[in-house]
């Protein structure tokens, strides 16, 4: 009964900081929301049952994307004023489609097929073989290899896309992150304590996913959300994007995936296939590398497009 | 013994949650942002760290109950921090 | 009504949500919240039918819970691109709209290059 | 104890999301960071009451991973909050 409770009050909540995202006027309340609604959806999955993507939803929505969104919104602050709103006929038309997709959406919840579909006894099957304990990780990589990889392909596109999205004559220059602007503030003291700890959790993160809820994506974030801490506190310079070290690292953990998908043609007759017995240890080396190449993407990710070329 | 474990984990919780009420009752009602500021703060620090406190008969020794310490640690550290940040930002804007 | 219909429902509503903020709303940022939110209400979808396909001694199947953490990975790197190009166009024209007339004025283009 | 424990998530819950009334009314961006500064810890205590309440100790990590990451938002706006102060973003600048 206290946990239906909870629940109602927490779904409740997670309704009424999405509707403000939408329904308000400033764009920085909106966002500060969006930051709310993160923390809130990882609760949800919590009670959902799935850590996993409950670990994800903390480190991504809580923190980087919130990040990223409280960054543009200062930017564009002016600009918001200027914005002209849409009709009154449009936004009922908009309203009553949209609740029309809700109802529709709803009734495939209310009345689901008599027969339930599950894979996850035929998940759990390919588990045993790979000698992981942790089923999302055995689907991440054995059951579904392939959209694994070509996941963090479009990582590695979409840090292309973004640095693509520099005028031409600050390619390979340095990324406009926001750093903050007083030096041995108390945000130093901040970036010094923190990242080694951080360190050590997303290590954690990536080794306790082969048994327990987490992985590289969910180890990779916290790195990168550490790196970003680092570098917006002054403490290290934010790297130029044209360095070789740094490209190595952003492709390292994909070819690395890449290269034990092709050795599988040769000693298990398929892409991406393990050879019996090696399974978890190459699992675990791809993990490892995928972990920091993430940490290094997303954090350039978040960095955003080169804005000069030289240090100030 | 487990009987005077549950009742000092209902007291420790209990008295935590009522800091967190008390820290929204301030965030709302206190007059401007700095003062706000002290109620966050106290809600941060107080409530989190008797939540975790009450918890610590019910969890594994000694890893459980570390990370615990180490939840609450991270979350002490932090969030001094960002009061001072944001206090700083408040000063200014005033000036 | 049990706990997972609960959030199955809440899922739908979220969709609709977003889509009505994607469609309404006419500032760009605006539209990468609402698309994040119509994104989770998806992704809560997903999570409701992982619930209830438990089976083989888990709380949850772990295909449908995979496939939402790759989305949410690919999601992020969509609104990371996302905000970019908008940072983009706001440094080339000084302002952020998707107004198609504002779009051919090419005079502030040229004059922040 | 177990309703005990998921009744006092329920009651932090609900106490910092009043909190969350401070978005809607601000004033200051300040406020608004706040509120959602104290729903970073009040989940840290949810979610920590849950894994007791349900006896799963994997939540506990995701309790430390909004711990770490919860003062990360806070972070950008402080350093997103220092440029806003009349700076000129380099690409913008005529150099």
């Amino acid at each position: 009964m206290a946990a239906f409770i909870f629940n109602v009050v927490l779904v409740a909540l997670l309704l009424a900081v999405a509707t403000w995202v939408i329904t308000s006027r400033a764009a920085f309340s909106a966002v500060v929301a969006f930051v709310a609604y993160g923390l809130l959806l990882a609760i949800v999955w919590v009670e959902l049952s799935a850590i996993d993507i409950a670990l994800t939803e903390a480190a991504i929505g809580g923190g980087v994307t919130g990040m990223l969104l409280l960054g543009a919104a200062s930017r564009l602050r002016e600009t918001e004023a200027t914005a002209v709103s849409t009709s009154v006929p449009l936004r009922l038309t908009a309203a009553v489609l949209c609740a029309l997709i809700t109802a529709g959406l709803a009734a495939i919840v209310l009345f689901p097929p008599n027969t339930v579909f599950t894979l996850a006894p035929d998940a759990m099957a390919h588990l045993l073989e790979s000698g992981l304990g942790n089923p999302v990780a055995g689907v991440l990589f054995v059951y579904r290899a392939f959209d694994t990889l070509l996941e963090k392909a479009v990582l590695v596109l979409a840090l292309v896309g973004v640095w693509s999205l520099a005028p031409d004559r600050f390619w390979g220059g340095i990324p406009g992150l926001q750093v903050y602007q007083q030096p041995n503030s108390v945000l130093t003291l901040l970036s010094q304590i923190l990242p080694p700890v951080g360190i050590v959790v997303g290590i954690y993160m990536f080794w306790t996913g082969a048994n327990n809820p987490g992985g590289a994506f969910q180890g990779g974030t916290v790195l990168a959300a550490m790196w970003l801490l680092v570098m917006i506190s002054g403490l290290q310079r934010v790297p130029s994007t044209n360095r070789r070290a740094l490209r190595l690292l952003v492709i390292v953990g994909p070819a690395i995936f890449l290269a034990i998908g092709l050795v599988g043609f040769a000693l298990a007759g398929g892409f991406l296939a393990y050879p019996a017995g090696y399974a978890k240890p190459l699992i675990i080396v791809a993990e490892a590398a995928l972990t920091l190449s993430i940490g290094v993407t997303l954090g350039l990710l978040a960095a955003g497009p080169p804005e000069r070329m030289r240090q100030r | 013994m487990t009987a005077a474990l549950n009742i000092f984990t209902v007291l420790a919780v209990s008295a935590g949650t009522f800091f967190f009420l008390a820290g929204t009752v301030g965030l709302l009602r206190f007059p401007n942002t700095l003062t706000r500021l002290h109620a966050l703060t106290k809600a941060d620090n107080v409530g989190l760290g008797l939540v975790v406190f009450g918890l610590l008969p019910l969890v594994e020794w000694p890893f459980g109950a570390l990370k615990l310490i180490a939840v609450w640690l991270l979350v002490q550290l932090s969030g001094s921090i960002i009061a001072q940040l944001i206090a700083i930002i408040v000063r200014r804007e005033e000036s | 009504m049990n706990a997972v219909t609960l959030f199955g429902l809440c899922g739908p509503i979220l969709v609709g949500l977003g889509l009505f903020g994607l469609i309404t709303n006419p500032q760009p940022l605006r539209k990468i919240l609402a698309f994040n939110l119509l994104g989770s209400g998806t992704f809560l979808l997903f999570g409701v039918i992982a619930r209830r396909g438990a089976a083989a001694g888990l709380d949850g199947d772990p295909v449908p819970q995979a496939l939402v953490i790759t989305g949410i990975v690919v999601a992020f790197a969509a609104t990371a691109m996302a905000i970019a190009l908008l940072l983009r166009l706001f440094q080339e024209t000084g302002q952020a709209t998707l107004d198609p007339g504002d779009a051919n004025d090419t005079s502030a283009a040229t004059d922040a290059l | 104890m177990t309703s005990f424990l998921t009744g006092a998530a329920c009651v932090v819950l609900a106490a910092t999301a009043l909190g969350l009334l401070r978005i809607l009314y601000g004033p200051a961006d300040a406020d608004r960071m706040m509120a959602a500064q104290l729903l970073g810890t009040g989940g840290v205590a949810v979610l920590l009451l849950l894994a007791a309440a349900t006896e799963s100790p994997a939540t506990v990590d995701v309790a430390l991973m909004l711990a770490l990451l919860a003062a990360f938002a806070s972070v950008a706006f402080v350093s997103s909050g220092a440029r806003s102060q009349g700076k000129i973003p380099p690409a913008m600048d005529p150099r």
